[in-house]
C-alpha cells in the first residue's frame, strides 16, 4: 500500500473530491427544487465507490449500485453534466429524464445503474458477471449494496449461484450502519457481515470503508479471485454523513455520532495518509478542488440549458422496435394533449 | 366531526384497534422507531411498545409470509409495506399462502390479516417506485381489496379490515397522505364492498377510486359549468366489487367514465368497464369511457409523469366523447 | 410438415434457435440433466453442453434475475419457470427490472430476455399448482406477452420471442405439451403481435388464447349443429394485441364471447371483452359474453376442477345467450 | 440416548411403521388412479417427521411442512381416514377434497400443512412461532423443508427474523440428497448446510437421519433453545427410496444407489437398536405392522365409501363469512351447469 504511487494517491483524491462537491451542489439544487423526488446522497462514504471502482480495469469491468448512485457514477466515469441533468430531468440526462437520481447509467462506462428495489441489483449483477464468464471477455462484476439490502432473499440466492457457476462477481456490502432510520444492528443475526460468506462458501473480508486505500487493497485481491472464478464478499464499514434521502429529519441519531465520523472523513484520512508519506502538495491540492468545483458548476449550467424532453418521449424507450399501445391511439391522443 | 388528514384518519384507524384487540400488532420497515416512512404509524411504538410495533428487516417477502403465519396462529398483524412497489418481492406470500390457506384446508385455517401502504404515483420517483398495482390483488379470490380516497374512509376502512377474518389489502395513496378531511368523532366503520356516491348527477357516471376520484370531482365541476350533471361513484372497495351501486348509477345516466391510475391491460378499471358493458348494455348511450394511466412506465420527468397519468381534463374529454359533445 | 407434439414443437424451437446463435443460453430448475420438468429441453444438455443448458437451484428470483443481468450483458437467456406458478417469486425481476431497465435508462438498455414455462391449470394439483397467470404479465407495459395454443405456433412464437430485443414471457400449457399437430418443415416464424383467425364464421367471434381455445373449436362444432356459424379467434399474442384482428371479427358477427381460463377480475379476458365492447360499440347485437374460471382457487377434486373452468359447454351457453337463443 | 424407557422405543417404530405402510399403499392407490396429481412420498425419511415430531409438545407445538406431508402428519396424529381420504379427493378429506396430497392440515392437531410452494413455509412458520411468543403459549414451532428449499431466499429473510425476534422455531432442512432430479451438492455451494447457521448466528447441528434416536435427541435439545428464544437450524441427513413423485422415472441416480441407503433403513436401524438393547420382541413388531396394515387398508376403505364433494363446495371456504363471486352469479350459475 505504502508503495503506491502518488499519481495514484492524488487521483484517488481527486475522485473523492469530486464525487463530494457533485453531492454538496445536488443538495443545494435540491433544496432549490431543481431535483425532486429521492435524492440519496453518498457524502461520507466516497472511499468505498473510489477505492473499487478505481481498481477495476475500466475496459471490461462492469458495475452495479443503488438507488444512492451518484458516486459509483462518478467514479465510473458518466459525465458530470449528464449526470445532472438526469437530476434535473432534462432529455440531456444520462436517462433521458426517464430515470432521474435513482436511476443513472451509462454502459460505455460499464456502469448498469442505478436499482431503486433494494436488493434486486445482486442477481441481475451476478447475471452479468455470468455474461463475462460465457462471453469470456475477462472482466468481473462489482455490485455495491447497503447493509439494508443484505438480508434480502435476493442476496443469498445470489451468492450461492455466483459460487455454483463461478462467476466472477465481486459483492460489496457498504456498511453504513443504517437503513433509513433503522441501524444495522437492529436488524441483523450477526455484527459482521462477512461471516456471511461461509454459508456460500466464497471468501469474506471487511474492510475500513472510510480509508480507501484499505478499500484499494481489498477491491485489487477480491477481483483478483473473481476473475479467476473465486466470488468474493466485502463488507466496507462506512458511514453517510447526509440523511437516508433528502427528506430524512435523521431523529435516529445524534450530531455526535455524525461528528464522530467526520473525524474519519475518507478524504481527511487520505490527506493525512499522503502527508505521513510526503506526497502532500498545497498547491496541487488547491487546483484539484478548484477543477472539482469547476465541473460541478458547468453540470450545473449544462443542465439549467438543457430542454425538457418533449411529450412523445414518454412513449419511446419502452419497446426495442415499433412501440404499440394497449387500448390503442386514443389514450396516446389523450396524454399528448397536455402539450 | 373532526378534520383531520388522512395519514392522522389511518393513524387514528390502527390506534383504535390496537387499544380494541391485544392481538392487533403492526410490523414493518421503518414502522416502529421512525413513526413510519409516511408517519402513518406515528407515536404507535410509544404507546403500544416494541412487542406489538416491530420494525422488520428490508426482506418483504419474508415478513409478509412472517405476518401470514403470525395469522394463523390467532395474532391479527397489520403488514406495513413501505410501498405497494416493493410487495411485489412480497406477491407470493399474499397470492399463495394469505389467499389460499382457508381454500387450501377446507376452511379449516383462517388468515385474519391487512397488508397496507401508498400504492400508485408519488412525484419524480421514475418507473420502479410509481406504479399503481391494484389489479395484481384483485385479481385474486380469496383476498378483499380496498382503496379509500379520503380521510373518513381511510379511516373507517381500515378499522373493518383489520377486524375482518380474510386478508384484506389497503391500497392507500402516498399523494392523499396530507389531504384533509372531516372524520367523525365517534366510531364509525366503512363496510367492506360498499361504494359510495361522492357526487349526484344525472347525465354521466365517473368511476373511479383512490386518488383519481378527486380529478373526476374536478372533471365534474368543469363539467358542470358546461351544463353536464356528473355524478361520481366511489368505488372504495374493489373486491367485493358493489356491482349495485355502479350498476345503479350507470342505469340512470346512461353513460360512464372509468378511471383507473394504472396500466390499461387486465387492470381494475377495465374490468369494471366490462361490467358495465356487460350490464348496461341496454341503458348505456355510448362506448364506456377508460381513463387509465399511459401504456408506459413512469418517467422521472415531472411534466412527463403528469402526462402519463389520468387528469382532470382527461376525464372530461372522455366524458364530451361519451355524451357525443367532443369539441 | 410434419406432424409433432407441443413439446417438441417447443424443443425444436430451442435447439434451432440455439445453433443459429451462440449467445442463446437456457436455464432454469432441471432444464439440464432431468432433460425438463416437462421434457421441453430434452436433449439440448447433450446437443450444447453444460455451459448452454443450465440447471439452477430453486431460486426464482435469483435465477430469473441472473437471465435479465445476462441479458444486459449481451446473452439471449431463455428462462425456464418449471411453471408460472412459481414466478409470483420472480415477478419483481420481471416487472421491475427486465420490463424497466430500457426505459429508465433512457433505451441505453436492452433486455433480450424469454421467460416461458407451462401456465393454467393443470390437473389434481390444488390451488398453488394450478393457477392461469396472463394478466401478471399482461398488464405490464415493457413486456411482450404470448400465449400459444397449438404447436405450430409454439415452435414460430418462441423462436420469434428468442429473436426479439425485448423480454418476452411465453405461456404454454401443461395440458398442451403432448398435443399434436402440423409444423412446417422449413423454419417458419410467427410474428409476436398477430391473432390468427382458427376458424372462419359469420355468426359470433369466439375469441381466446392457449387452451381454452380449444374449448371454443369445440364449441364452435357444437354451435355449427344449432345452425350458428361461429368464428374462433386465437390472440396468441397478449401483448401487444391484435385488435385489428379481434375488431375485425366482431365488426363481421357483431357478437362476441371472450374466454379466458384465469379469474375474471382484472384479467386479459375482461381487457378484451372491454376494448370489444368500446370499438365494436355500434355493431355489437348483445353484450360481449365472458366465460372466465370461477372466481375461486383450484380444488384438487377433479370434477371439482372442472366445474372451475372455462369448457365447451359453457361457451356454449354463453354464445347461445349472445344470439338469444337460449334454451 | 440408551436410556429411553422401551416404550418410547416402541412407539417410535410404531410411527414409522405406520408411515411406511401408508405411503406404499398410497403409491399403490395412485397406480389404480385413486388418487391423482402429484403425490411425494415419504418412504426412507420417517425417521426425521417421527424423531422431531415425538419429541414436541402436542398440546402447544405447531408442525409445517412443504407438500411430501403425509408422514408429518401422520406423525403429528392427523386422522389416517381423513388424509387417504383428501388423497381421494373426498369431501371427508382433512382439506375437503379441496387440497390433495400435497395440503394436509388439521390446526386441532398443531398441523398447519401442507404447502406445495418450495420454500414458502419457512416465513409462515416463523410467524406461527412469533404468534406462539407474542401469545406467551410456551410452544414452539418445527419446520421441515428439503436440501432444495434452503436455497430459497424465504430461508434467509425467516432465519434473519427469527433469530432477531428470538422465535420460538427450530428449522429442519431434511436433506434426502435430491431435489427432484438434481443432486444436492450440483446446486450448493456448502456441504454441510448446519454451516450456514452461522451466517444468522443461530446453532446448527447435523443430525443422521436415517437415525430416528439421533433424530429425537437433536430435537429435543433444540426445541429446548426454541422455547429459551434460541433457533436452530438442524440439517437430517436423510434419503428418499421412492421417486420424487409418483411420475418420476429417477433416471438420474442409480439402484445400487438407493439399495446403498436402504442399507441403513430407519426402522431396520431401530429394530438392530432394540435388539442390542435387549428391547426387541417379535410378536410384539408383528402386532404393530398388522395393527399399522388394518390402520391402512381401513383407511383406503373409508376413503372409497366417502362422497364426492358436492359441486357448490367449490364457492365455500374462499372467504371467511359471505362469499362473493366477482362477475355476480352469472358466472356461478354456469358452473353449477355441470352437476
Ligand atoms: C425492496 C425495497 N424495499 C424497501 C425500499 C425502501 N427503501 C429504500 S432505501 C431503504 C434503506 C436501505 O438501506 P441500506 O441497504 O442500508 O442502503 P443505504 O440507503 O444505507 O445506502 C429502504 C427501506 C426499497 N426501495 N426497496
Ligand atoms: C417455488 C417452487 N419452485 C419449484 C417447485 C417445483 N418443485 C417441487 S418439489 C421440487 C424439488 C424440491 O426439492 P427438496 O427441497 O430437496 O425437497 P424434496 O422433494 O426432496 O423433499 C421442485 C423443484 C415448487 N413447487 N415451488
Ligand atoms: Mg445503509
Ligand atoms: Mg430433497
Amino acid at each position: 500500500m505504502n508503495t503506491l504511487k502518488p499519481d495514484i494517491l492524488w487521483s484517488l483524491r481527486r475522485e473523492m473530491v469530486r464525487i463530494r462537491k457533485f453531492e454538496e451542489k445536488a443538495g443545494q439544487m435540491y433544496g432549490l427544487r431543481k431535483i425532486g423526488g429521492f435524492c440519496h446522497l453518498y457524502n461520507g462514504q466516497e472511499a468505498v465507490a473510489v477505492g473499487c471502482i478505481g481498481a477495476m480495469d475500466r475496459t471490461i469491468d462492469k458495475v452495479l449500485t443503488g438507488y444512492r448512485d451518484h458516486g459509483h457514477a462518478l467514479a465510473a466515469g458518466l459525465d458530470p453534466n449528464s449526470i445532472m441533468a438526469e437530476l434535473f430531468g432534462k432529455i440531456t440526462g444520462v436517462s433521458r429524464g426517464k430515470g432521474g437520481s435513482m436511476h443513472l447509467f451509462d454502459p460505455a462506462q460499464g456502469f448498469l445503474g442505478g436499482n431503486g428495489i433494494v436488493g434486486a441489483q445482486i442477481p441481475v449483477a451476478t447475471g452479468v458477471a455470468f455474461a463475462q464468464k460465457y462471453k469470456k471477455t475477462g472482466g468481473a462484476t462489482a455490485v455495491f449494496f447497503g447493509d439494508g439490502a443484505i438480508h434480502q432473499g435476493a442476496f443469498h440466492e445470489a451468492l450461492n449461484l455466483a459460487k455454483i457457476w463461478s462467476l466472477p462477481a465481486v459483492f460489496i456490502c457498504e456498511n453504513n450502519q443504517w437503513g433509513m432510520g433503522t441501524n444495522w444492528k437492529r436488524v441483523s443475526a450477526v455484527d459482521d457481515f462477512s461471516l456471511m460468506a461461509s454459508a456460500y462458501g466464497v471468501r469474506g473480508e471487511r474492510v475500513d470503508g472510510m480509508d480507501v486505500l484499505a478499500v484499494r487493497d481489498a477491491a485489487i485481491r477480491a477481483l483478483t479471485d473473481a476473475r479467476a472464478g473465486n466470488p468474493v464478499l466485502l463488507e466496507a464499514r462506512t458511514y453517510r454523513y447526509k440523511g437516508h434521502s433528502m427528506s430524512d429529519p435523521q431523529k435516529y441519531r445524534t450530531r455526535d455520532e455524525v461528528d464522530e465520523y467526520r473525524k474519519q472523513d475518507p478524504i481527511y484520512l487520505l490527506e493525512q495518509r499522503m502527508l505521513a508519506m510526503g506526497a502532500w502538495d498545497e498547491s496541487k491540492a488547491a487546483v484539484q478542488d478548484a477543477e472539482a468545483d469547476e465541473m460541478v458548476e458547468a453540470a450545473v449550467a449544462f443542465a439549467e440549458a438543457s430542454p425538457e424532453p418533449a411529450a412523445h418521449t414518454i412513449y419511446e424507450d419502452v419497446y426495442a422496435g415499433e412501440p404499440f399501445f394497449a387500448g390503442g391511439l386514443a389514450h396516446r391522443k389523450g396524454a399528448l394533449a397536455w402539450q | 366531526m373532526a378534520v383531520m388528514t388522512y395519514r392522522d384518519a389511518l393513524n387514528r384507524a390502527l390506534r383504535e384497534e390496537m387499544a380494541r384487540d391485544q392481538m392487533v400488532v403492526l410490523m414493518g420497515e421503518e414502522v416502529a422507531e421512525y413513526d413510519g416512512a409516511y408517519k402513518v404509524s406515528r407515536g404507535l411504538l410509544d404507546e403500544y411498545g416494541p412487542e406489538r410495533v416491530l420494525d422488520t428487516p428490508i426482506t418483504e417477502l419474508g415478513f409478509t409470509g412472517l405476518g401470514v403465519g403470525a395469522a394463523l396462529g390467532g395474532v391479527r398483524p397489520v403488514v406495513e409495506w413501505m410501498t405497494h412497489n416493493f410487495a411485489l418481492l412480497a406477491l407470493d406470500q399474499v397470492v399463495n399462502e394469505a389467499a389460499k390457506l382457508r381454500h387450501m384446508s377446507g376452511g379449516r385455517l383462517s388468515v385474519p390479516i391487512v397488508f397496507r401502504g401508498p400504492n400508485g404515483p408519488a412525484e419524480y420517483l421514475s418507473s420502479q417506485h410509481s406504479q399503481a398495482l391494484a389489479s395484481y390483488w384483485t385479481h385474486v379470490p380469496g383476498l378483499k381489496v380496498v382503496s379509500p380516497s379520503n380521510p373518513a374512509d381511510a379511516y373507517g376502512l381500515l378499522k373493518s379490515a383489520i377486524r375482518d377474518d380474510n386478508p384484506v389489502v389497503v391500497l392507500e395513496s402516498e399523494m392523499l397522505y396530507g389531504d384533509k378531511g372531516n372524520v367523525p368523532d365517534e366510531e364509525a366503520l366503512v363496510p367492506l364492498g360498499k361504494a359510495a356516491i361522492v357526487r349526484l348527477g344525472s347525465d354521466i357516471s365517473i368511476i373511479s377510486f383512490g386518488r383519481p376520484v378527486h380529478y373526476a370531482l374536478e372533471a365534474a365541476l368543469s363539467l358542470e359549468k358546461r351544463g353536464v350533471s356528473a355524478e361520481v361513484v366511489d368505488l372504495r372497495s374493489l373486491r367485493p366489487l358493489d356491482e349495485g351501486t355502479i350498476m345503479a348509477s350507470v342505469g340512470k345516466t346512461g353513460r360512464a367514465v372509468v378511471v383507473d391510475e394504472s396500466w390499461p391491460a387486465a387492470s381494475v378499471g377495465a374490468w369494471v368497464a366490462h361490467r358495465v358493458s356487460v350490464e348496461c348494455f341496454d341503458s348505456l348511450d355510448a362506448p364506456v369511457e377508460f381513463v387509465s394511466s399511459e401504456d408506459v412506465p413512469m418517467p422521472y420527468n415531472h411534466a412527463l409523469e403528469l402526462a402519463v397519468q389520468p387528469s382532470a381534463d382527461k376525464i372530461v374529454a372522455s366524458a364530451l366523447r361519451a355524451l357525443y359533445l367532443e369539441e
